[in-house]
């Protein structure tokens, strides 16, 4: 039982205690409820910085956890091992800190059946943390497929009028992907009898026309949740349909999962493959950027038109990432980050803003800038994040992965980079187009319609200040100074490059 | 004693024997048991499978054989004995408010329900085809009854006569099977089949009789196309029986065709792989398909045993190959009894919530049960979950050791029809789970000790256990490698 | 000394032609006879082969079918019965209330 | 390189207008509650960018106390990754310095006006609280544009190039709600969504440029950069080619040239300050300035510098016949600023990159003087309306829709605002390029250049010059001489010391600007000091010939124009007398030759449809609802003939209504018809079974 002594066990399985103590708390104490869940995740971001201490930025290799054997009979090799390197430290963070917001933004959004939902939450933060902790293949698969059920009941239970069908789209289309997965993972399990992803990355040896189809299978399961082109059409429902806090979570960790799947599985495990896809993987991210930010533009709905944006976002991320060199998947990584901060940003404002109008049509708003000022300038710092300003978050990511992709071996071609960064052009134009129609501009119907229920328009009050002032801080930060960011993950990506065969 | 019986004959098999001694006593005792005191027949009934699930516990390790190598006793046989006690338990547990509610609560019940469980015991230890047929009917025939048990009901009756002429009639197939290996072989004990198989007299007879075994095990199981009387029954039968039935005939059934065929016809293995495949996918569609289509819960829950019965089968595919063998053995009875855990919770909800005269058993009649009652529509979303194989459930874990032992054996095409059809399945289990959950709804659920405490040990089991399966595992593989 | 092959060829016939019974009748009774046609179909190959192994397994097999044929009817037979006094009519066509 | 004297004070180029800036976000709202807050927040505002401009001055003066040797002040990391080392570094040497001092410099005065001018503006357009809010944008623009003319490498300047297009895109969306005219209308906030995007354009090209110089050049640092390229322009011309044409796409995004030069007259929907500050004397000449910081690479290739001189050289004829055409006094000088730029654009493409530094600085002194003295001529005609409007009787002035902007509404000033009126004759007679203003000086020296390389861009320019003289005059005559058009402007009122003190000294610039460069035998300082940085070049002496003919040129021109304006002057509601002679042609003139209406068919339109076909038909439609729903979902639902709820039963009916649902369905009914509860029908399939199996068994 040594093992539940570790600090990532901790830091992963920690909110199960506050799903136990909710459980004890009766329905009605809502206030309770909520600071119960509160301080549970405020807990686990703490536990996540802890081991941001334990830290070692300079070793590359896997870090504060090392193998149990979990189950070892008739040729079976699972082992319970957490770990944590370069390329999951920051996506760790990511969740512990997005948390914590998302629950805060539920605080008067969520006043029915709070007591399941904080329960459900938490228990998707146990599994966020599992997938992107776990280092054996099976126990990924298992925090892998977890994470489904909460969320499959946050959308389902809390969710908007088409709220069931989303959810059971969601659901089914994710483990559609997963189940190929599920073969690939036992196939290799039987080749090359264990189940621990770095054991495999040592033995490695698969021949290369297996890896390809190995690499398919995981494709299918990572793309899906990406989603990639043309793999999103679960998205825009399960955004619609999602409460606030879910979209959050959804758009800024569970996205994520798909995309540091690529990056801790299908790219280590099946170089070769890697190398060989990467042309028809940045083309799919490509078409998905252009494709992406057109479509968000022609939206009505605030709430869609940014559940498209984030295609566009994720289609620069996987471009970055199947650079496959330093530049394109470090800037992949921060994008996984940025996407998290400034996406999550945008949906928690649309969500205080829902609160008081109910309403998630644009055109019925226009020149809430003059009625609120604080919400105006808080949007328009993270639209501004999100379409890549230069000195905010957004940039820094973006350009990096351009720059990569722009002078990739392994893509091999300038022109998929070229033809992404009129994506940022289009960028800017889907979020000017938003936060004009929004903010600028004479005043919208919304307005009477919200004075006409009695109570006016009012500005962001303290705690959904509080809510989003971290992420404006985290926005500005790695605009401005990412290296303590970069250096995170630098050497782990530095031997992760090393070690693929580029042309 | 004589030359004909000594006591290591009797000892190979004694949980069997005690059963059986027991439930003809306990057959005399309920005579003497007023009628609204049924219930200490049910709590004499339990501790007569409790004390023969004693011996066969003390059992574990030793191997042994009597009657002449009529009946075998292994790890294998104790690993199943054992499963097989533990469902009459959960039978028992069952039936025992449920059959007071529904007001059929007799006597016979219970020893039927005995000498039921002493048939499928002795179908596990059977090595001798004789032994394995008059097994198979020591089980069905108590089941035929059962299943009609209630008479005020037509669907029961019904479900009575079409279990009954349909299971004579795949006897029938399975006694001519016999006759024919017999005929070939001039054996009916597992080793003398195969001795006289391995010098190759007669392949083609041989291979018929084996494949017509196979239609009478396959009945037995619910193998498609021998499924058709699975979902009337399952529907028709009084609740607390198809529980039971489920998973205890299929326990003994596959227990009986895994040892037939690996130690009788390890020949006839290039002949019969292909039929094994072709029906385990045949089985996991069809079952997964049809079960889409259904509003009933029993119906629902009866085809998808059908599916899972494929999926059983599917461990059994390559069992030609001695290194894959093992483990896909192991897989198999490992998921079997995942499905038994998972299954007898279910069934045990199922239960909770049927009215009197079939009421309470449309899959709308769950809506909004987990605002009602929270614990039971969390055991049955984790029995939902176990079946479509998701974490954190031990029907994922199954699923994981199955589709691995398929692919090892080279079979991946199988394994992508599994993954598939369980995608599919997926869909209506979850219906179950969106109902509990996101419809509006006022179940009503009864609540007696024994079935709450066979839903929630279950539901505890089927999360318990997925996160140390390694016991159970091992135990399943070391009775398989005890098996050869 | 009639070579082995004639009973089995008579054996199988007989099989067939239960098995043809079980699928064409109504009456659950004769459904049942036809059944029993064919464990006696098999017991026949039974002893046939027996006397041509010239070993005892196949006629004891015999003895177990015919005992388990005679348990067989008299369960039949009571399910039958008590059928026939709900609805008043024994036909297996009319028994089509659980489908799907 | 060490960093002696003054350099580390570099930083608080950007620091000061910051802390000017976060004072008036915390404070500013307290401010504007007392009765001198607005001037606080103003004052606030103009020494934090006063503190920029000492700090300039204190950098070019150690930078000169270096003799012009480079310093570079590193103040962080940026991004590091393997090869890519992007800096926070400050590169001071003589241009950098000579931009910072425009910038802050000029920016300073206009903070001083604003004062004045926003405190009536705000009034005008009844919204007090936004008084504020400038001040911080203005703040900020300071700050990026520091960042931009003092980055040391390509991507920091990149950082400060998208930071001032912001700041344009938050100040002319200043009166988001409204259009120029302060009615409630989407205009303002399109202009200033027009100008970001139309800047990301360009900001395109200036990152694909950027990629190819990091692959081919392997850095971003200026010197690295320049030290890098002759060996691969020996190697491989073309790459530097892409570089510098990808780059020229960049400047004509940001200083509006052709073909991306439509934001800017829209940009006049800004307050005057920002018209004058960003639109005409800073931000705008940010492309200049980077073509110059990049002299090393354009010299490299002869071919891509024609392209830049001719783009500029034709940007300003062009401007200039639309600036012809016009009635509204900003417009005017809107277009005029496109030509100007047009001039430096090609002085720095013909490799003359001393006299387009020199005009951009001339440009910057007369055109914001242009500018401001235009903002007070507006607020002079407002309050002269407002005047009518509250003071005594004319109740129906109100109502009326007044465009304060419209030369047709004016006349006449010379009498109502005399200051005003010498002010901009200043500012026209530098513009014009009359002897001995700033401006003839800096165009002189121009095409003295053009007539050396190239022989066609020389008569372009002069042309432009020619039409530059002419509409300045006609401008004169119509605003300031004549008879007042309007009551407004018959009431107009002359501006407060505020506004006109700032006024005088860019006079004052404008007419001495000259004095920075002049032709003659040691005076050609500029070319000195810049010489530090873009190598020493000879200073050309005046050309008697050039001078003449442009200064010939501009006087006739403004005769001209008196001719037509000035010696019967313009009747309300008399159409301009240009139109008679010219025709067609001066329709197309007034109406900016269409160039926006042809963009916004051939371009805006055809991406709106584009984007609603993939969203509403592509995406939507076919992906989502047919593939989706109907197919995969459709096909669920059939297999489910019960249906999860009323929203799914819709969907049934759907997957029922459309092939593959029928199909299936017929499927599905033939599988569930076997389950028909029949024991014979069971039986059969058990036999079926057997018989198969048997018949593969025999068979195979």
């Amino acid at each position: 039982m040594e093992f539940l002594s570790q600090p990532l066990t901790l830091l992963t399985f920690f909110p199960l205690l506050g799903v136990l103590a909710l459980a004890f708390i009766p329905g009605e104490r809502k206030n309770l409820l909520r600071w119960t869940a509160l301080v549970t995740t405020l807990v686990t971001f703490g536990l996540s910085l802890w081991v941001l201490s334990m830290f070692d930025a300079s070793n590359p290799s896997l870090q504060l956890g090392k193998p149990y054997d979990w189950i070892t009979v008739a040729g079976w090799n699972i082992q319970y091992h957490l770990g944590v390197d370069g390329l999951s430290i920051l996506l760790v963070l990511l969740t512990a800190f997005l948390t914590p917001i998302s629950i805060l933004s539920t605080w008067t959004a969520v006043e029915e059946r709070v007591k399941d939902f904080m329960m459900f939450f938490l228990l998707l933060e146990v599994g966020m943390m599992g997938v992107f902790l776990a280092q054996d293949l099976f126990l990924f698969y298992i925090f892998w497929e977890f994470t489904l059920v909460p969320m499959y009941f946050l959308i389902g239970i809390w969710g908007g009028p088409r709220r069931i069908y989303a959810a059971v789209k969601f659901f089914l289309y994710t483990m559609a992907g997963s189940i190929l997965m599920l073969l690939a993972i036992l196939w290799l399990g039987i080749y090359q009898q264990t189940f621990s992803v770095p054991e495999m990355i040592a033995k490695g040896g698969i021949p290369n026309g297996v890896q390809f189809w190995l690499f398919l299978a995981f494709t299918a399961a990572f793309a899906i949740k990406v989603p990639m082109w043309p793999l999103h059409s679960w998205l825009p429902d399960a955004h619609v349909e999602a409460p606030t806090a879910g979209s959050v979570i959804l758009a800024g960790v569970l996205l994520k999962m798909g995309t540091y799947g690529f990056l801790r599985f299908n790219i280590p495990l099946f170089p070769q493959a890697a190398v060989q896809m990467a042309p028809w993987i940045a083309l799919f991210a490509t078409i998905g950027i252009i494709y992406g930010a057109a479509v968000s533009y022609a939206q009505s709905d605030v709430k869609k038109l940014v559940a498209y944006s984030s295609v566009s976002h994720l289609g620069f991320v996987m471009l970055g990432m199947f650079a496959l060199n330093e530049q394109g998947i470090e800037g992949a990584i921060l994008q996984m980050i940025n996407h998290g901060l400034s996406t999550g940003a945008l949906f928690l404002l649309i969500g205080m803003i829902y609160e008081q109008t109910h309403t998630r049509e644009i055109k019925v708003y226009g020149g809430l800038w003059k009625i609120t000022p604080i919400f105006g300038t808080i949007m328009l710092i993270a639209s501004l994040s999100s379409m890549g300003l230069p000195g905010l978050n957004g940039f820094v990511g973006e350009f990096t992965i351009l720059l990569g992709a722009f002078g990739s071996q392994a893509i091999g071609s300038p022109w998929f980079a070229g033809i992404s960064a009129a994506g940022v052009i289009m960028a800017a134009v889907y979020i000017l187009y938003m936060f004009q129609k929004m903010f600028l501009g004479p005043t919208g119907s919304i307005v009477e319609e919200v004075k006409h229920h009695g109570h006016a328009l009012r500005d962001l009050n303290w705690r959904e200040i509080l809510t989003v002032l971290p992420l404006l801080i985290f926005i500005f930060w790695i605009g401005l100074y990412p290296k303590p960011f970069f250096d995170l993950m630098t050497p782990t990506v530095h031997n992760l490059v090393a070690a693929l065969p580029l042309p | 004693m004589s030359q004909y019986i000594n006591p290591s004959d009797l000892t190979t098999i004694l949980p069997a024997i005690v059963l059986t001694v027991w439930a003809c006593a306990l057959l005399v005792a309920d005579l003497f048991i007023p009628h609204e005191r049924k219930g200490w027949t049910a709590v004499l009934a339990a501790l007569g499978l409790a004390a023969s699930l004693g011996i066969t516990l003390t059992q574990v390790g030793g191997t042994s054989t009597g009657f002449k190598g009529m009946v075998t006793l292994d790890g294998f046989s104790t690993f199943l004995n054992a499963m097989l006690l533990v469902s009459g338990l959960f039978g028992v547990a069952l039936a025992y408010g449920y059959v007071r509610r529904m007001g059929l609560e007799r006597g016979e019940y219970y020893t039927l329900l005995l000498f039921s469980v002493v048939g499928m015991m002795l179908m596990v230890q059977a090595s001798d085809l004789i032994v394995v047929f008059i097994a198979l009917e020591l089980l069905s025939i108590p089941l035929y009854v059962l299943a009609a048990l209630n008479a005020r009901q037509i669907e029961s009756e019904e479900a009575g006569l079409k279990y009954f002429l349909l299971g004579s009639f795949s006897t029938g197939f399975l006694v001519y099977g016999i006759a024919l290996i017999f005929g070939a072989t001039g054996s009916t004990s597992y080793s003398g089949i195969m001795t006289a198989a391995s010098t190759g007299t007669s392949g083609l007879l041989l291979t018929i009789g084996a494949a017509l075994l196979l239609v009478g095990f396959g009945f037995k199981v619910a193998v498609v196309p021998f499924h058709m009387w699975t979902p009337d029954v399952y529907q028709g039968a009084p609740t607390s029986v198809t529980a039971f039935m489920a998973s205890g005939a299929k326990i003994a059934g596959f227990a009986a065709l895994l040892r037939v065929f690996a130690l009788a016809f390890p020949t006839l293995t290039a002949d019969l792989t292909p039929i094994f495949a072709a029906l385990a996918a045949l089985t996991m569609i069809v079952g997964n398909l049809i079960a889409v289509s259904q509003t009933n819960i029993k119906r629902l829950l009866a085809y998808s045993s059908i599916a899972h019965a494929g999926y059983i089968l599917m461990a059994f595919v390559p069992y030609g190959n001695p290194q894959v063998m093992p483990v896909s053995v192991a897989a198999g009875l490992f998921y079997l009894a995942a499905y038994a855990v998972t299954n007898f919770g279910a069934w045990g909800v199922v239960i909770a919530l049927e009215k009197q005269g079939g009421k309470g058993l449309e899959v709308s009649d769950y809506a909004g049960l987990f605002w009602k009652n929270r614990p039971l529509a969390l055991a049955m979303t984790v029995f939902m979950l176990s079946l479509i194989g998701f974490p954190p459930t031990i029907g994922m874990v199954g699923k994981f050791y199955l589709f691995r032992a398929v692919i090892d054996g080279g079979f991946i095409w199988l394994a992508i029809v599994g993954v598939v059809t369980s995608l599919i399945s997926a869909y209506y289990y979850l219906r179950v789970v969106v109902n509990m959950f996101m419809q509006e709804g006022e179940p009503q659920t009864g609540s007696e000790f024994w079935l709450n405490f066979t839903w929630g040990l279950t539901a505890l089991a089927t999360v318990i256990l997925s996160f140390v399966p390694q016991p159970l595992f091992a135990w399943a593989s070391s009775a398989v490698l005890r098996l050869f | 000394m009639v070579d082995i092959s004639y009973y089995i060829l008579l054996s199988a016939v007989l099989f067939t032609i239960g098995a043809m019974g079980v699928l064409v009748r109504r009456n659950p009774l004769i459904i049942f006879m036809s059944v029993e046609l064919m464990l006696n179909a098999a017991n026949l190959a039974f002893v046939s082969f027996a006397s041509m192994h010239g070993s005892l397994d196949g006629q004891i097999f015999v003895f177990f079918v015919m005992t388990v044929a005679a348990a067989e009817v008299a369960v039949g037979l009571a399910l039958i019965v008590q059928i026939f006094k709900s609805r008043h009519s024994i036909n297996v066509d009319e028994m089509n209330s659980l489908k799907g | 390189m060490e960093t002696h004297g003054f350099a580390f004070l570099a930083p608080w180029l950007i620091f000061a207008p910051l802390v000017g800036l976060l004072l008036n976000i915390l404070l500013g709202g307290w401010f504007m509650k007392q009765p001198w807050g607005e001037r606080a927040i103003g004052a606030i505002a103009a020494s934090a960018s006063g503190a920029a401009f000492v700090v300039s001055a204190l950098l070019a003066y150690t930078v000169s106390a270096a003799h012009g040797e480079l310093m570079t002040v590193p103040f962080a990391q940026w991004i590091h990754i393997g090869t890519l080392e992007l800096d926070w570094t400050f590169r001071l040497d003589s241009l950098s310095t000579t931009m910072m001092l425009v910038v802050s410099g000029v920016g300073t005065l206009i903070h001083i006006y604003a004062i004045g001018y926003m405190h009536e503006d705000v009034r005008f357009k009844n919204d007090i609280p936004r008084y504020q809010r400038f001040f911080v944008f203005l703040n900020l623009f300071i700050a990026a544009m520091m960042i931009l003319v003092s980055g040391d490498s390509y991507m920091m300047l990149f950082v400060g190039w998208e930071g001032v297009g912001l700041c344009s895109f938050l100040l002319i969306g200043f009166w988001y709600d409204m259009d120029t005219l302060g009615r409630s209308s989407w205009a303002n906030s399109n202009a200033a969504k027009k100008a970001f995007i139309t800047n990301r354009i360009g900001d395109f090209g200036f990152l694909i440029a950027g990629f190819l110089m990091f692959w081919r050049l392997g850095s971003f640092q200026f010197d690295q950069v320049f030290a890098a390229a002759p060996a691969l322009a020996a190697s491989d011309h073309t790459t530097i080619i892409l570089i510098t044409l990808f780059m020229l796409i960049g400047v004509a995004g940001k200083s509006a040239q052709i073909p991306l030069y439509v934001w800017l007259p829209d940009a006049m929907a800004g307050p005057t300050p920002v018209s004058a500050l960003i639109h005409a004397a800073t931000m705008v000449t940010a492309g200049v300035y980077l073509i110059t910081r990049s002299a090393p690479l354009y010299t490299l290739v002869p071919e891509a510098q024609y392209i830049v001189a001719m783009t500029g050289a034709v940007t300003a004829l062009f401007a200039a016949t639309i600036a012809v055409g016009q009635y509204d006094i900003k417009k005017v000088l809107a277009y005029s600023t496109i030509s100007q730029l047009g001039f430096m654009v090609a002085a720095v493409g013909m490799g003359a990159y001393v006299a387009g530094m020199f005009h951009l600085i001339t440009h910057a002194f007369f055109k914001a003087l242009l500018f401001l003295s235009a903002g007070s001529v507006i607020l002079g005609l407002e309050r002269g309306h407002h005047h009518l409007a509250h003071g005594h009787g004319h109740g129906d002035h109100h109502e009326e829709v007044f465009d304060p902007g419209d030369m047709r509404n004016m006349g006449g000033l010379r009498k109502t605002m005399p200051v005003t009126f010498w002010l901009y004759m200043i500012g026209t007679l530098a513009l014009a390029g009359i002897v001995p203003f700033a401006g003839f000086w800096s165009k002189d020296e121009i095409l003295l250049d053009a007539n050396l390389h190239y022989t066609g861009v020389y008569w372009i320019l002069t042309i432009a010059a020619f039409l530059t003289a002419f509409y300045m005059g006609r401008q004169i005559w119509m605003v300031f001489f004549g008879e007042a058009r309007h009551e407004a402007a018959a009431h107009a009122e002359e501006s407060p010391a505020v506004m006109t003190v700032p006024l005088m000294v860019l006079a004052a610039l404008s007419v001495l600007g000259g004095a920075l460069n002049l032709p003659f035998e040691g005076f050609h300082n500029l070319t000195h000091w810049l010489g530090h940085t873009l190598g020493e070049v000879e200073a050309m002496p005046l050309n008697g010939v050039v001078a003449g003919v442009s200064t010939v040129l501009a006087l006739t021109a403004i005769f001209v124009s008196w001719l037509l304006y000035g010696r019967n002057p313009l009747k309300a509601g008399q159409p301009d007398p240009l139109k008679k002679p010219l025709g067609l042609a001066f329709t197309g003139m007034e109406n900016k030759w269409f160039v926006d209406e042809g963009y916004w068919f051939a371009i805006v339109d055809r991406y709106v449809d584009i984007a609603r076909f993939l969203a509403d038909k592509i995406d939507w439609e076919f992906w989502h609802d047919f593939v989706h729903e109907k197919v995969i979902a459709g096909t669920y639902n059939w297999l489910s003939n019960s249906a999860l709820n009323e929203g799914l039963d819709k969907r049934v009916i759907d997957a029922i209504a459309n092939g593959l649902g029928k199909a299936t369905q017929w499927l599905s009914g033939t599988t569930r018809k076997f389950q028909n509860g029949f024991v014979r029908s069971y039986a059969l399939s058990v036999f079926l079974g057997v018989v198969i199996i048997l018949g593969y068994l025999l068979l195979k």
